[in-house]
C-alpha cells in the first residue's frame, strides 16, 4: 500500500493551531497536504459528533488542535474541551479504533515549527495504520446496471 | 384442496424437497433468539414464535428502491432507475397464524385500492407460505379475541401442525397442494383431528367481548373519549411496538449519496415518533405522545378493521405486550375504549 | 397517470424556469418539462391533484400542481423553502434535472359540480392548485358547463400576491368575479383590504346552487368556514384541500392519515361534511 | 409477610398521606404488571389509585424518565438509582427540586428476565416472589430460583441501592454490593483494537434503531435528539451498522459523567442488547479521572460542567 495518502480531517481553534498553519505557510515551512481543515472558534465547539462523521464519511485519521491550557480566547473553553477529549479518547480508543488515527494537541499560532512536525507525525502515523477499512460506512455501491 | 401427512422418517427428506430449487426459511433458535433464516433442514418445531415478525422478508428494515448516477457523463444522469424488487423464489415454512393474517393486513395497504408497492408484491406473491399451528398458545396470546385461531388459515398456502413426531399438513392453495404434492406428503384425512385440537388450543385464550364494542363505536366517539391522556402517560414513546407489530407497515423514505450517485430508501418508520408526522412549517397534527398513543391503537383496532372489512389490524400475536417497556396492554387499552365515555 | 409499474419511480424533467414569487425570495415558482415527452401524456391530471417533486440526493416534497391540464407542454408548482428539499430546490438553475412523481391524490370534484355557481377562496400561497382550477374552469371547452365562478384571493402584501398576471386578465374578464385582497394597506394598492373571511364576508355568493372550494393555512380554513355557514353554505358544498407530512403518496407509509384517511391517497380534497366525522389530525 | 409487602404497604400509605394533604398531585410508581417478570409504571393520582401501588425486584424502568417537562408537585417511589436520577434532572434544571418527593425504596437488587429465561427457557405463565425467591410457574412446571442467580448485571454491582437522598425512606437500609471494579473491561482492553472493534460491532449488531433505550433513559430528555436532526442530518436512518454505532457512541458519550447505571436502557432495549457497556467504558474513565459519581448529592457539580487548570491529559500532544 505505498500509494496510500491518507485523508486527515482537522479541526483546528480560530485562534491559534489555524494561526499556526498559517504562518507555517508564510514561513516556508512545508507539510504534508493531507488534511482537510475544518476551522473552529474554539475546541470547545467541538462536538464528538464532527469526529464520527468524519470517520463515517472515510476519513483516515481525524486531528483535533487547540490553544494551550490557559490560553484560550475565551477564557476556559479548552479546558472544558479537555474533559470531553479525555472522554472521548478513552471511549474510540475502548471501542477499537486505533490511538493513531485520533490525534490531540495544543499548538498556539507562534508556533509555527511544531504545527509542522506535528502535521508531518499526524500523517506518518495515519498512514502507518493504513485505509480506514473499518470505522466508517460501507464503500456506497448504486446497484445500477450501466446502461450503455 | 387435501390434507397430508409427513412422518417421522420422511421429515428430513420433506424439508429438503421444500429447499430444492428456492430457499426455505423457517424459525431457529429459543426464545428472543428465534429467528426467521434460510436453512435445509432439519427445521426444530419447538418454538414459540419468532422474536421479530416475519415482515422484514417482504419489507426488510432498510429497502434500497431507486438509485441514481449524479456524473454528467453518465447515462441518465439524475434520473432515479429502479432497483427491482430483489424477490427470489421462497419457501417460509413456520409462520404462525396470528403472523400469517397479520400479512394480509399489510398486503391490503402495500396492495390499496389505488396503488400497488413493487417491492412488497414481488416477494409477498413469490413466497409458499406455509403456517405451523400453535398447539399450545403461549400465555400472551390472544389471537382468537383478535378473530383469529391458533389454527388460522388466512394468509397461508399451507396450515401444518406437529403430528405423531411428523406433521399434519393441510393445503389451503394451489401452490401450496402442488408444492406438498412434489415433497411427497402422503394424502390423509385430518380434519377431525385438525378441529379438535384446534377447540383445545383455543380454550387457552381468554375471550374478549371488547372488540365488538369497539366495532360498534362511532370513530369521533372512540377519538375523543376522556381515557387517552391516562393511557398514554406510561408511554415512553419509543415505537418498540410497531417495531414489532406484524401488520405496522409505515416506513420513511430517505435518499442517500456520495460523488457519483446516490440511492433512494425506504426504513421502517414509527408513529410513535414525533417527527412521523411533523410538517415542515413546524406544525404537527399529533404533537405529543396522547395522539401519537391515540393514534397507534385507533389504527389497530378501528381504522384498519373499517377499511379491511372488519379483519383487524391486531392479530393477538402479543409481541407489543410483552416488549413493551411500560407495559402498556393492547388488551387492557382495548378494554378502556370499548368502556370510556367522551 | 402515475408510473403503474413502479408508482415509486419519479418521472425525469428538466427545470425550465424558475421565478421568484415573493420579496422575501421563500417563494419560487418552477416551470418543469417532461425530458420524455410521453411521460407528459402519461401525467394526465386535474386541478387540486399534487406530485411528489423528486431531487436526486435529498428527498421529495408533496406539492399542489399550479398549472392546469389546459396548459400544455410543461408543468408548475410553486415551492416554498422551508426544508432541506425545498431549500435545495430553491438553489437550482434551469436546466437542472430532477424528478417529479404524480400526479397523486384526487383534484377537486370540479368534473361532478357541472351545472354549479363555484366560488374559489384562496389565501396565501395555497392560491396554486386553485389558479390550477380557475384555469381550467375558464377554458373555452369548460367554462359553458358552470355557472357564476367567483375568485376569492388574499396576501400579506401585493408582493406576496402569486400568478398576478393571470388574476388581473380574469379581472377583465366579464365571466368571473374576482377579489383580491392584501391584508394590511400599503400606498398605491388599489384592491380590497382585509383578511379573506373579512372579504368574503361582503361578497359572499348566495348559497344556493354553489360550491365553495377553500384551500389556504389551517387558520384562514377554520376562519372561513362561519361566514360560508352564516352565507347558508351546507358542510357538503365546502370542498378543501389538506396538507399533512407525507412520504410515499400512495397511501401506503402511513403517516399522513386523518382518521382512516390518507391525505394522499384519499384526499387531499375532502368536503367538510366528511371532515367533520374524522379526527382534526392536520 | 416479608420485606417486600412491607414496603408495599408503606408506598401505598405514604402515597394516600400525600395525595390526601395535597402535598403532591400525583404519586408515580409502581402497579403489577399484566405479564409475568414486569412491574409497570403507574400514576396514582387519587387515594384510591393508591391500592395499586407495589414494589417489587421486576421494578426495573427508572421512573425520573417521566420527570422532565412535568408540571405540578410529584412524589415519586424511587430506588437507589432512580433517586440519583432525579437528582441528576433536578441538578440539570430539568424539574425543580421544590416540586419533588422522593418516596426512598431501599433496593435489594432487580430481577433480570433475560437470566431467568436462561435457566428456565420454557414460556412464563406467572410469577410471585418472596424476599429471597422468585417462583415461576409455567405450563407444567413450577421452579423457584433464587434472586441472587438472577439479578441485573447492574444490580450486582449497585453500591448505592438505597437512595444517598430522599424526603423519606420507606424501610430499613440494605446492603450494597460490592462496587463495580470494570475487570471485564480490562480484560477488554487487553486485546487488540481490531479485536475490540469486532466486539462492539457484535454487541450492536442487532440493532433496530429504535431508540427505546433513549426514549427510557432519565437523562435523555433534549427536545431533538442528534438522531432526530435533519439539517444537517447526522445520522443516516438505515441499519447502516456505521450509523448504529454512530449512535451508540454519542449516546454514551451524551450520558458521561451522569450515568447512574439503572439499567433501564438495556431493559428496555427490544433485542437484548448490553447498551450499558458503552456507558461502563465512560463511567470508568469518569471515576478514574474525577472520582466523580452522579445524583448522591444535590449540590455535586457534574464534572464535565466544571474543570481544574491541571486536569490530567497525556494523550494530548
Amino acid at each position: 500500500m505505498s500509494d496510500f495518502e491518507p485523508k486527515v480531517v482537522a479541526f483546528f481553534c480560530n485562534w491559534c493551531t489555524y494561526g499556526a498553519a498559517d504562518l507555517a505557510g508564510v514561513s516556508r515551512l512545508d507539510y504534508p497536504p493531507n488534511f482537510r481543515v475544518v476551522r473552529l472558534p474554539c475546541t470547545g465547539r467541538l462536538n464528538p459528533k464532527f469526529i464520527m462523521e468524519a470517520f463515517k464519511r472515510g476519513a483516515d485519521g481525524v486531528w483535533v488542535s487547540g490553544c494551550h491550557p490557559g490560553d484560550c480566547h475565551y477564557i476556559a473553553g479548552n479546558y472544558h474541551a479537555r474533559r470531553k477529549f479525555v472522554l472521548l479518547h478513552t471511549l474510540l480508543e475502548t471501542i477499537g479504533v486505533e490511538p493513531n488515527r485520533l490525534r490531540f494537541s495544543w499548538i498556539s499560532s507562534a508556533e509555527a515549527n511544531k504545527f509542522q512536525a506535528m502535521a508531518r507525525d499526524v500523517v506518518e502515523s495515519v498512514r502507518a495504520c493504513g485505509p480506514n477499512l473499518t470505522f466508517r460506512k460501507a464503500e456506497f455501491k448504486l446497484d445500477l446496471a450501466e446502461v450503455a | 384442496m387435501s390434507d397430508y401427512l409427513v412422518s417421522e422418517k420422511t421429515l428430513a427428506g420433506f424439508f429438503t424437497a421444500l429447499a430444492t430449487g428456492r430457499r426455505l426459511l423457517a424459525p431457529q433458535g429459543q426464545g428472543d433468539d428465534c429467528r426467521l433464516a434460510e436453512t435445509t433442514g432439519p427445521v426444530s418445531l419447538d418454538y414459540a414464535n419468532t422474536h421479530l415478525s416475519p415482515k422484514g422478508v417482504f419489507f426488510p428494515q432498510t429497502e434500497k428502491i431507486l438509485a441514481f448516477h449524479k456524473l454528467a457523463d453518465k447515462p441518465k444522469a439524475n434520473q432515479y432507475q429502479d432497483l427491482g424488487d430483489q424477490a427470489q423464489p421462497t419457501v417460509i415454512f413456520g409462520l404462525r397464524p396470528c403472523d400469517a393474517r397479520g400479512l394480509t393486513v399489510s398486503n391490503r395497504v402495500f396492495q390499496n385500492d389505488r396503488f400497488t408497492d413493487p417491492y412488497w408484491k414481488g416477494k409477498y406473491e413469490s413466497a409458499i407460505k406455509i403456517g405451523l399451528a400453535c398447539l399450545n398458545p403461549s400465555p400472551q396470546c390472544f389471537c382468537a379475541a383478535m378473530g383469529g385461531s391458533p389454527f388460522g388459515e388466512m394468509g397461508l398456502d399451507v396450515l401444518a401442525y406437529p403430528k405423531d413426531q411428523g406433521l399434519g399438513l393441510k393445503a389451503l392453495t394451489p401452490a401450496g397442494e402442488e408444492i406438498l404434492k412434489k415433497a411427497q406428503a402422503e394424502p390423509a384425512d385430518l380434519a377431525a383431528d385438525m378441529a379438535a385440537l384446534e377447540k383445545k388450543a383455543i380454550q387457552s385464550q381468554g375471550s374478549l367481548d371488547d372488540y365488538a364494542t369497539i366495532n360498534e363505536r362511532k370513530i369521533m366517539e372512540l377519538y375523543k373519549a376522556d381515557h387517552w391522556a391516562k393511557t398514554a402517560e406510561p408511554c415512553l414513546g419509543c415505537g418498540v411496538c410497531t417495531f414489532f407489530c406484524p401488520t405496522c407497515h409505515c416506513f420513511d423514505i430517505q435518499d442517500e449519496q456520495n460523488e457519483v450517485g446516490g440511492v433512494r430508501m425506504r426504513n421502517w418508520d414509527t408513529c410513535m415518533s414525533p417527527l412521523f408526522t411533523l410538517h415542515g412549517s413546524g406544525h404537527n397534527p399529533r404533537p405529543s405522545k396522547v395522539e401519537r398513543v391515540r393514534q397507534r391503537f385507533m389504527h389497530k383496532l378501528k381504522y384498519i378493521p373499517l377499511k379491511q372489512d372488519g379483519v383487524r389490524g391486531c392479530t393477538g400475536c402479543g409481541r407489543c405486550v410483552v416488549m413493551c417497556p411500560a407495559n402498556i396492554d393492547i388488551r387492557s387499552v382495548a378494554a378502556v375504549m370499548a368502556q370510556a365515555s367522551a | 397517470m402515475i408510473s403503474v409499474n413502479n408508482p415509486y419511480l419519479p418521472y425525469p424533467v428538466r427545470i425550465a424556469d424558475i421565478v421568484v414569487d415573493s420579496p422575501d425570495k421563500s417563494l419560487r415558482t418552477f416551470k418543469f418539462e417532461f425530458l420524455d415527452p410521453e411521460d407528459e401524456t402519461r401525467f394526465e391530471y386535474l386541478p387540486g391533484q399534487f406530485a411528489e417533486l423528486s431531487v436526486p440526493g435529498q428527498g421529495e416534497i408533496p406539492i399542489g400542481i399550479a398549472s392546469s391540464p389546459t396548459e400544455k407542454g410543461y408543468v408548475l408548482f410553486t415551492v416554498n423553502r422551508v426544508g432541506q428539499v425545498s431549500s435545495y430546490l430553491h438553489n437550482m438553475r434551469v436546466g437542472d434535472v430532477m424528478g417529479v412523481r404524480g400526479p397523486l391524490g384526487h383534484p377537486y370534484p370540479v368534473r361532478d359540480l357541472k351545472g354549479r355557481n363555484i366560488v374559489v377562496i384562496a389565501s396565501g400561497f395555497a392560491v396554486t392548485t386553485l389558479r390550477a382550477t380557475v384555469a381550467w374552469l375558464l377554458h373555452p371547452d369548460n367554462r359553458p358547463n358552470y355557472g357564476r365562478i367567483t375568485f376569492v384571493y388574499g396576501a400579506r402584501s401585493p408582493g406576496h400576491l402569486l400568478f398576478r398576471e393571470d388574476w388581473e386578465a380574469w379581472q377583465k374578464r366579464d365571466d368571473i368575479d374576482v377579489y383580491v385582497a392584501i391584508y394590511k394597506m400599503v400606498p398605491g394598492w388599489t384592491g380590497k383590504v382585509g383578511f379573506v373571511p373579512a372579504v368574503l364576508q361582503e361578497i359572499c355568493p348566495p348559497a344556493e346552487n354553489t360550491a365553495a372550494i377553500i384551500c389556504g393555512p389551517p387558520i384562514a380554513i377554520k376562519t372561513t368556514q362561519p361566514v360560508l355557514f352564516e352565507a347558508g353554505y351546507k358542510p357538503d358544498n365546502i370542498i378543501m384541500s389538506l396538507e399533512n407530512r407525507m412520504k410515499c403518496g400512495l397511501g401506503i407509509c402511513g403517516r399522513c392519515n386523518v382518521g382512516p384517511e390518507y391525505v394522499c391517497k384519499d384526499g387531499p380534497v375532502f368536503t367538510l361534511a366528511q371532515l367533520n366525522e374524522l379526527p382534526p389530525e392536520y | 409477610m416479608g420485606n417486600l409487602d412491607d414496603l408495599t404497604q408503606k408506598i401505598r400509605e405514604k402515597a394516600k398521606s400525600l395525595l390526601k394533604s395535597g402535598q403532591v398531585e400525583v404519586v408515580i410508581g409502581y402497579r403489577a404488571g399484566t405479564v409475568p417478570l414486569v412491574a409497570a409504571p403507574f400514576f396514582a393520582r387519587s387515594p384510591e389509585d393508591c391500592d395499586n401501588l407495589i414494589w417489587s425486584s421486576f421494578a426495573r424502568l427508572n421512573l425520573a424518565n417521566y420527570l422532565p417537562n412535568r408540571a405540578g408537585k410529584v412524589a415519586l417511589v424511587a430506588k437507589g438509582c432512580d433517586a440519583r436520577s432525579a437528582v441528576g434532572q433536578v441538578t440539570e434544571n430539568q424539574f425543580p427540586r421544590e416540586n419533588l418527593y422522593l418516596l426512598g425504596v431501599p433496593c435489594a437488587g432487580l430481577i433480570d428476565p433475560a437470566r431467568v429465561a436462561a435457566k428456565e427457557p420454557r414460556p412464563i405463565q406467572s410469577a410471585t416472589e418472596s424476599d429471597e425467591a422468585i417462583t415461576i410457574t409455567g405450563a407444567g412446571f413450577s421452579q423457584e430460583i433464587k434472586k441472587a442467580e438472577v439479578l441485573r448485571r447492574n444490580c450486582q454491582t449497585c453500591a448505592h441501592r438505597t437512595p444517598t437522598v430522599s424526603n423519606e425512606l420507606t424501610g430499613p437500609e440494605t446492603p450494597n454490593a460490592p462496587p463495580d471494579d470494570f475487570s471485564d473491561l480490562k480484560d477488554l482492553l487487553a486485546k487488540t483494537p481490531a479485536e475490540r472493534l469486532a466486539y462492539f460491532k457484535d454487541l450492536i449488531k442487532d440493532c433496530l434503531r429504535c431508540y427505546a433505550c433513549r426514549n427510557a433513559c432519565p437523562l435523555c430528555y433534549c427536545p431533538i435528539c442528534f438522531v432526530d436532526e435533519t439539517r444537517p442530518q447526522w445520522l443516516g436512518k438505515s441499519t447502516d451498522p456505521m450509523d448504529t454505532m454512530t449512535f451508540h457512541l454519542l449516546r454514551g458519550l451524551h450520558c458521561a459523567g451522569r450515568c447512574t447505571a439503572c439499567g433501564t436502557c438495556e431493559t428496555a432495549c427490544p433485542v437484548n442488547i448490553k447498551v450499558r457497556e458503552f456507558n461502563r467504558v465512560l463511567d470508568k474513565s469518569v471515576q478514574e479521572n474525577w472520582a466523580y459519581e452522579p445524583g448522591l448529592t444535590w449540590d455535586q457539580k457534574p464534572p464535565l460542567t466544571i474543570y481544574q487548570p491541571n486536569d490530567p491529559a497525556d494523550f494530548i500532544k
